[in-house]
């Protein structure tokens, strides 16, 4: 691990090369045929997106596949899957910077970047699934002419403050590690006026020790801050159903299992970025296949821990032998959605043992496949948390199934798109990579290699 | 009238060589620019420790307050009977604060930061010396203070430590 | 420039606290408004001058939820007699020939979803002026009061500082003339019974 | 209780007006344009503006009256309640009387007589009758009604006769008492009808009988019955053998399968161990055989204390053998004369109507109120015979069948709209007084008789049924409209004399499968088809709504390879099935009253399948209640039913949802748990604590409740699709469960828990406590996370996923009408909001507001719910009055909480079922 030549290619020693190889690509850089039919294709995915959102604002919830028993359904289950995305990357950079993973440098940005575009469409969610979106800003405490405040005892409102706080402090976290890099681009040959805007948003950074100094001390105090807030984030949503009373739902569980999940989910993204960026951007000589290596290792513990808690969950139902708890479990076994159970085991658990052979670690088509796997797998999880439980409470009566319409599925789609798009426009803007870090670990790699 | 002598260096140990040199020759460094950190003795403006102390405090303040306001809210503003639940429910109420007090801390550690990077200012002059600029990218760059009549000297010296380009700028 | 912009960045929360002053003001609770009328009726001139008493015309206000806006007969009961070819009058007499009913616009708006319960208020000492203002000064009806949720939980909070005698209800200023020692502890005493057995500020006390 | 209700004062009230000016509150709220002040001209209400009164009147179920009270605001009547002072109704109501109210604003309702011509005045109808009928003497000329009861009817149809002597009156209901009438006159040789006092009955023996099912006289029946096994003493045993399970067979001790065919052997053995002499060849399958044998163990012990119930379906020697045997066990029986004095058989006048119009004998035909198109056997051809009467009328108020196929179709009047009175099956008569003016220009009965009768005297329908009961002076009549009941007007018990033995041939249960055609307990004959929330009120055996099924056995459902909603084809029908367990091999069950082809969009409304569930066309040439033997064909296609419930078993704990008790034995008490909740605000020491105790022994399922809260508290009907895709709105639904130890109904409202699960949860307040104990929810404040109703264990909360309150069920006709019917105290839910029952607070607050205004005591308000039982199975009250229903209720030892080890803590809680299985064999 010491040696940072692993993690770098001597075609990037050089402090230009690794400015032209990561700045180059920017908007000074012509945008290619394939970004451009991306882009063109993530918007009309998006737009198909909005489209349905119109149409459950215009004639309600009704829309949807939920139904009296089962009152949540598709959008809670894409808030918590987004979320999870999201938790990732502030993560990954937080803890790695603390751990002083030197691989980190090569991922942290779009993980980064990752995370707050992640954490924006999870936001969107709470508000679209509500039955009246246009009063959403009652969750939140002004002085309003009713004399009526938030309800703080409930789990929706921490998530409020959950997902407002984590997502404005990854942003600020994220602009922290990009002033030097966008010095760098308002120094370069380039579009004046973006130099301009790039210029601004620098704020005058000069790269003196003493701005140095500070820019490293402020960012090891937020990644201290960081990785405690990201646990607690998830946790928050975990709690979203663990502070309840109905089975398989009341898990003391939840929080830590939500966020290895989360960490996991977010961790198979950023691998498909990872993989996506290294072919889009050539970057080969940044991101190694050791990287891939690393990336698959953290997957494969994640994916162990999740098939821990999974049992535990389990186990913990057959321990209580509660009738509805062991309902439950026989349901979600046997009952119509096993389907999607056995799914998400085989995405969540038994995919990621491939990683046990070093070999595949390092195969692109292996780690997509899985990765992708994983995705799915989670999304499998977050729908069936909701689903099972809703659809096989305490009331026989109300033992009702869910079915997902096509509205469902399209704001879904919707999402995805987005995603994309912003990520794409992102990374014409400013770089996916940090540049000043690339520099300090060529210096090291340089050293090494004396 | 005195002058700057700018040195423009390829490498960070050459940079550092050439520091020292100049130190030892008795010249006052005026200014140091890299595109990474370099840590280079105490040179410098000073120390960095406050902003974790503001961040800190900053954090723990607000998350304070905030809880303070939720208290007020739920038991004096208009107390409500919430599923027989206790008016003044601190496990749960403690939750909103942790996250907002994390938010504050960054906010509070971010704008001490640009105080004490002294950021905000784009149009400073260091920005007038073409070196500066080439710094944030692949150059590490210092400046000399010198009088206009050693000029040469400084000029072999910066040479001599394996500056990749230096010049003498008057004022 | 990025200072400024740096500076329009921390001052725009300002906005909102435009917005948040601005829901409390007239122009968005309707406080002090006034609306055109078929008929300019004159509370003024009414129920100042002429001092009829408020319930001669609103009958419902101490037996139901509705003061009830008086009929076309009620007007006529006066106006068969004086002005009786007052141009002003004509939409009345229209009215009682044709037995098309007069349309009156709301003055003193609340939303469908509050229950409110006029008798309720004044059988206990609640005055007209308390949420109508001084009628017998208006000679076009204005909406006296804010009628937010805040202002009727202000009174639901504490009753004490709005009730007065029973005798007071229809005053216009009912809260001027202090109010006799025994009278106030009677209302309290009274206050007290109600308190004891329900709480004013229950969501269900006005929503249902 | 009755205010003081002037006739010519409610005649005048003037309702669409009402609508225009948007009588009814909206949640729509704040953003909606200011609706004007709009004051009456001339003020009738005066200062009793805004507030309920209260009119004694009646409603009329095939005929017969039961007493309600029809609760009016500003001149609308929003709600029907019962009338404690009738018989029929002892202050309760049936779900009939619950769904009259949206029949009167019902926008499928005829508006305009319409004739060949189409669409016609009143004068041109007058003027086609005039022309036919003026100087004849009635002729040929028939007047065809459904069975009368009203005295002033009954007068006014003589009075026509007297002037017009060849004027028939032929009276024909759909759901009759032939088989009765006809087993009364072969055992006493005359038309007798039997009333049972059922509060003295220790034995009750239901042979294919449904007396708790529906029926003009449920409410009464299911009153004795569920008093009687309330009261303290010797508990009473229900035996049911029928071929379908009913209300009565869930809700008996003991209840068996019985191939109809066999019924009668069944009544055979008992006969024959009261010595009627052998009864060979009449065998019974094993285990019916031990039930009956236990039936006779019983009997002979309850000697005076016993009666023995014949159903509809049985033929007339069945009912006099069950005479016969009532006799010898001195069973508790009061025999009164015929109600409905008409002697004549109603299949078999209607079999002569039919033959005369294909004869063409008939040349005017008047249809008063019946549908016979609908329901007469097939075999008839019944409409192709009405074809052939040259000048035919039909007075409905929907266009139903026979509506769409006489010459003539004209609206009739609203019981709320008209003048008249009915008398209860007991006999007792009551009045009928209208609400409203004619919303749609229909006319009452009598005035529709008045043009039969050109040349008669034309008083008013007023002075007709004033001059009726000889009301001479204005206090005698006011009297009588307060009361609404005619005091001892009911029949006095006659002495049947002695019942001659009867002996009908044993039955033996045919190969091929037959089918029985019991009336809908949700649309009774097929007049509720009409009704939205008839059509959306779950059926109480298979919980089904907007549709029938056909109910066959598990073990014939695997004979045929058929799962439930697959579709069936026979006898020219074509049905989805559904297996109902303790359904008798070899018979099928096929609900009468739905599948209607005409009478509006909601009778016809996809989902109710059409003609293909019609099971009148199943009926045989003698109009009798089972088809012949039919074979089913499994068609391959399905057909979706929606349901609100899917299944009824509770299997292993789930059982303690129900629990069941033996007579006396009490329910074990959960141990009580520590919480480490801290308290909750104090609340004010005199408040009043609401709660509510549920008697799951009295329930019957018939759906009372359910309705009657949907009337009050603006619930709307959303259709057939949104029930399939699992969404209800009704606030109140009855569970049916069954295990082991026996099976019944459970009506779930709100549980109001103390510590509710759904209150903490809600981010804006929306469902907060009140200082009473009320779970609240605040329909305006809720921005519809549905976090509340995902955390609560009873799944009571409804949502409005759409814009219910809005929502056209009636097609491309303007639902305006139906808002009139709207609770004026009730906040109408706007989409994406939620909403639950609330104890009806409303009816709370009016108390509050009223003692707080009179300085006088809190009267306990009654629940809508609670009013409708006709079992008074749902009581309320508070909880910190110790002497209050409610508290004593709580100590009862069968009391129990739903889910307690939740520590939820309802505030509605529930009596276990007692069942009495005897000898311990507990067939279900």
């Amino acid at each position: 691990m010491s040696d940072a030549a692993r993690w770098l290619l001597p075609s990037m020693f050089d402090h230009k090369a690794i400015t032209d190889a990561i700045a180059g690509p920017l908007v000074e850089g012509k945008a290619g045929k394939r970004w451009w039919i991306a882009v063109l294709v993530s918007l009309a995915v998006t737009g198909i997106g909005v489209l349905a959102t119109g149409i459950s604002f215009t004639y309600g919830p009704g829309m949807w596949g939920n139904n009296s028993a089962v009152v949540w359904g598709f959008p809670i289950a894409n808030y918590v899957w987004w979320i999870g995305i999201g938790n990732a990357g502030t993560l990954i950079s937080a803890l790695l910077l603390l751990t002083r993973q030197k691989w980190r440098n090569a991922i942290n940005r779009f993980a980064e970047a990752m995370t707050i575009l992640a954490v924006s469409i999870a936001g969107l969610f709470p508000i679209i699934h509500l039955g009246r979106p246009m009063y959403f800003y009652w969750m939140a405490p002004y002085p309003n002419t009713m004399g009526l405040w938030p309800q703080w005892r409930s789990a929706l409102v921490w998530d409020f403050w959950a997902i407002l706080s984590y997502l404005l402090f990854s942003l600020i976290f994220f602009y922290l590690g990009l002033i030097p890099d966008l010095a760098t681009l308002r120094d370069r040959e380039g579009p004046r006026h973006w130099r301009r805007i790039w210029g601004a948003f620098a704020l005058g950074w000069q790269g003196t020790p003493g701005q140095w100094r500070s820019h490293q001390r402020l960012q090891r105090v937020m990644a201290v801050i960081a990785t405690p807030l990201v646990c607690s984030v998830h946790s928050i949503v975990g709690l979203d159903f663990a502070a309840s009373l109905m089975p398989g739902w009341t898990e003391s569980v939840f929080p830590p299992y939500f966020v290895v999940g989360a960490f996991f989910s977010g961790f198979a993204m950023v691998v498909l970025l990872a993989l996506v960026i290294r072919a889009a951007l050539s970057l080969e000589a940044l991101i190694r296949p050791a990287h891939l290596d690393a990336c698959a290792k953290m997957l494969l513990a994640a994916g162990s821990v999740m098939l821990l808690s999974y049992g535990s969950e389990w186990m913990s139902a057959l321990w209580t032998g509660e009738a509805a708890d062991l309902r439950f479990l026989r349901f979600s076994f046997t009952g119509p959605y096993a389907g999607l159970t056995y799914g998400m085991i085989l995405g969540n658990c038994l995919l990621p043992q491939l990683f046990w052979s070093p070999a595949l670690r390092r195969s692109v088509p292996v780690l997509v496949i899985v990765s992708a796997g994983v995705l799915v797998g989670m999304y499998f999880e977050r729908i069936l948390i909701i689903c099972n439980t809703l659809s096989i409470g305490y009331e026989p009566t109300a033992w009702t199934l869910y079915v997902p319409t096509l509205v469902d599925f399209a704001i879904l789609l919707g999402t995805g798109g987005l995603f994309v798009f912003a990520f794409l426009l992102l990374s014409r803007i400013i770089p996916l990579v940090p540049m000043y870090e690339i520099r300090e670990l060529a210096e090291a790699a340089k050293g090494d290699a004396r | 009238m005195t002058a700057l002598a700018l040195a423009s260096f390829a490498d960070e140990a050459a940079f550092r060589a050439g520091v020292a040199k100049a130190d030892e020759a008795g010249r006052r460094v005026v200014g140091l620019w890299s595109p990474y950190p370099v840590e280079i003795g105490a040179i410098g403006e000073g120390t960095a420790a406050p902003i974790t102390w503001i961040s800190i405090a900053g954090g723990l303040a607000s998350a304070l307050l905030f809880y303070g306001f939720i208290w007020w809210t739920a038991t004096q503003s208009y107390p409500f009977d919430s599923g027989g639940r206790p008016l003044h429910s601190w496990q749960v109420f403690l939750i909103a604060p942790i996250e907002f007090g994390a938010l504050a801390a960054g906010v509070a550690g971010m704008i001490a930061f640009i105080v004490r990077a002294r950021l905000t200012r784009l149009h400073h002059p260091a920005f007038d010396i073409s070196e500066v600029e080439r710094a944030s990218s692949e150059h590490f760059v210092f400046a000399l203070a010198c009088d206009a009549g050693d000029g040469g000297a400084v000029l072999a010296l910066l040479a001599e430590a394996g500056a990749v380009h230096s010049r003498i700028v008057t004022r | 420039m990025a200072r400024t912009a740096l500076v329009l960045l921390l001052l725009s929360p300002l906005l909102l606290v435009f917005v948040l002053i601005l829901q409390h003001t007239g122009t968005i609770t309707g406080q002090d408004r006034f609306v055109e009328q078929t008929v300019p009726f004159s509370h003024k001139h009414h129920a100042g001058e002429l001092g009829i008493d408020c319930r001669f015309c609103h009958i419902g206000v101490e037996t139901g939820a509705k003061a009830t806006v008086p009929s076309t007969e009620v007007c006529m009961t006066c106006h068969s007699q004086i002005w009786t070819n007052a141009q002003m009058l004509a939409p009345v007499r229209n009215s009682l020939a044709t037995g098309t009913p007069l349309v009156w616009s709301r003055v003193n708006r609340l939303p469908d979803y509050v229950y409110f319960d006029h008798h309720v208020h004044v059988r206990n000492g609640v005055p007209c002026a308390a949420c109508h203002g001084d009628l017998r000064q208006m000679p076009l009806t204005a909406q006296a009061t804010p009628m937010t949720m805040q202002w009727c939980l202000d009174c639901h909070r504490d009753p004490a500082k709005r009730v007065v005698p029973q005798d007071r209800i229809t005053w216009s200023r009912p809260y001027d003339a202090p109010i006799p020692d025994d009278e106030l502890q009677r209302i309290h005493a009274h206050l007290l019974g109600v308190e004891r057995s329900r709480k004013l500020t229950d969501c269900s006390t006005c929503h249902r | 209780m009755s205010s003081l209700s002037e006739p010519d004062f409610v005649a005048r009230r003037e309702v669409l007006r009402l609508i225009a000016a948007g009588a009814a509150a909206s949640l729509a709220g704040c953003s909606k344009p200011d609706q004007p002040i709009v004051p009456a001209v001339e003020d009738k209400d005066g200062d009793r503006a805004g507030r309920i009164r209260r009119y004694a009147t009646t409603t009329t179920l095939a005929g017969y009256g039961r007493g309600a009270t029809a609760l009016v605001v500003d001149g609308r009547p929003i709600k029907l309640e019962g009338s404690a002072r009738h018989p029929a109704s002892l202050g309760a109501t049936d779900l009939f009387t619950e769904t009259a109210i949206l029949d009167l604003y019902d926008p499928q309702r005829l508006r305009a007589p319409a004739g060949p011509a189409g669409i016609a005045g009143w004068p041109m109808l007058e003027r086609a009758l005039i022309a036919r009928l003026a100087g004849s003497n009635g002729e040929g000329s028939v007047l065809l009604t459904g069975r009368i009861t009203s005295p002033s009817l009954l007068t006014r149809i003589a009075e026509a006769r007297t002037r017009m002597p060849g004027l028939r009156h032929i009276r024909s209901e759909a759901i009759g008492d032939d088989a009765e009438r006809e087993g009364a006159r072969l055992a006493f040789g005359r038309p007798l009808t039997m009333r049972p006092r059922v509060g003295e009955a220790d034995v009750l023996v239901l042979l294919d009988a449904d007396p708790l099912g529906p029926g003009p006289d449920q409410v009464p029946f299911a009153r004795a019955w569920a008093d009687r096994r309330r009261a303290p003493g010797k508990p009473q045993r229900t035996y049911v053998l029928e071929p379908s399970p009913t209300q009565s067979g869930i809700c008996a001790d003991r209840r068996i399968a019985l191939h109809p065919a066999l019924v009668v052997n069944a009544l055979l053995a008992v006969a024959g161990s009261l010595g009627a002499g052998n009864s060979s060849g009449a065998d019974l399958p094993p285990d019916p055989a031990a039930l009956v044998a236990s039936v006779i163990r019983d009997l002979n012990g309850a000697q005076g204390r016993a009666v023995v119930m014949v159903g509809r379906g049985q033929p007339p020697e069945v009912h006099a053998l069950a005479a016969w045997v009532n006799q010898r066990i001195e069973a508790p029986i009061d025999w009164i004369d015929p109600v409905d004095p008409d002697p004549s058989g109603h299949v078999e006048s209607l079999a002569g109507l039919a033959s005369d119009m294909a004869a063409g004998r008939v040349a005017t035909l008047m249809v008063l109120d019946a549908n016979p198109v609908l329901h007469a056997p097939p075999s008839w051809h019944f409409a192709e015979a009405l074809e052939r009467v040259p000048l035919s009328v039909s007075f409905s108020a929907f266009p139903d069948e026979t509506a769409m196929a006489t010459r003539w179709r004209a609206p009739l009047a609203h019981s709320l709209e008209s003048w008249g009175d009915a008398r209860s099956p007991d006999g007792t008569a009551s009045l009928i007084q209208p609400m409203v003016k004619p919303l749609f220009g229909g006319r009452g009965a009598l005035a529709a008789l008045a043009m039969l009768d050109p040349a008669g005297p034309r008083p008013s329908d007023h002075d007709r049924v004033r001059h009726q009961w000889n009301a001479i002076d204005d206090g005698h009549w006011r009297d009588l409209l307060v009361a609404g009941v005619i005091e001892g007007t009911a029949a006095a018990p006659v002495p049947p004399g002695d019942a001659r033995l009867v002996m009908p041939a044993p039955g033996w249960a045919s190969a091929a499968t037959i089918i029985t055609l019991p009336p809908s307990p949700t649309l009774w004959d097929g007049r509720g088809a009409t009704n939205a929330w008839a059509q959306e009120c779950p059926d109480p055996v298979t919980r089904q709504v907007w549709g029938a099924a056909l109910r066959i056995s598990p073990g014939d459902a695997r004979r045929l390879g058929v799962d439930d909603e697959d579709l069936v084809a026979f006898a020219g029908l074509s049905a989805p099935i559904k297996i109902v367990e303790g359904q008798a091999d070899g018979v099928a069950t096929l609900p009468l009253g739905h599948g209607r082809t005409a009478g509006g969009p909601i009778a016809t409304a996809p989902g109710t399948l059409g003609a293909g569930t019609d099971a009148y066309r199943l009926r045989g040439p003698r109009g009798d209640w089972l088809s012949g033997g039919v074979t089913l064909v499994p068609t391959g296609a399905k057909a979706h039913t929606p349901r609100n419930q899917k299944d009824f078993a509770l299997d292993g704990d789930a059982a303690s949802l129900f629990p069941v008790v033996a007579p006396g034995e009490a329910i074990p008490k959960p141990p009580s748990r520590t919480t480490l909740l801290g308290a909750g605000p104090e609340r004010p020491p005199d408040a009043p604590q609401w709660a509510m105790v549920i008697d799951t022994s009295a329930c019957i399922g018939c759906n009372a409740c359910v309705v009657a809260c949907q009337a009050e508290n603006n619930i709307p009907a959303i259709g057939p699709e949104q029930i399939g895709k699992g969404r209800d709105m009704h606030w109140l639904r009855v569970d049916r469960y069954e295990h082991e130890h026996g099976g019944g109904y459970q009506p779930v409202p709100c549980m109001q828990c103390e510590t509710a699960p759904c209150e903490p949860v809600c981010p804006v307040e929306a469902p907060v406590h009140s200082a009473e104990g009320l779970n609240l929810q605040v329909y305006n404040r809720c921005i519809g996370t549905r976090t509340c109703q995902a955390n609560c264990p009873y799944k009571v909360r409804r949502f409005n996923f759409l814009d219910y309150a809005g929502a056209d069920l009636w097609g491309d006709l303007d639902p305006a009408p139906v808002t009139a019917q709207r609770n004026p105290d009730v906040t109408v839910r706007a989409r994406g909001v939620m909403e639950k029952c609330t104890y009806c607070v409303q009816r709370i607050e009016t108390a509050k507001h009223e003692a707080d205004a009179t300085g006088e005591a809190l009267v306990t308000p009654v629940t809508a719910c609670q009013a409708a039982c006709p079992t008074q199975a749902i009581r309320f009250g508070n909880l910190a009055d110790p002497a209050s229903d409610v508290a004593n209720l709580r100590r009862d030892p069968r009391h129990y909480a739903l889910l307690e080890e939740l520590g939820t803590r309802p505030r509605t809680t529930y009596l276990a079922k007692v069942r009495d299985v005897g000898d311990g064999e507990g067939e279900v």
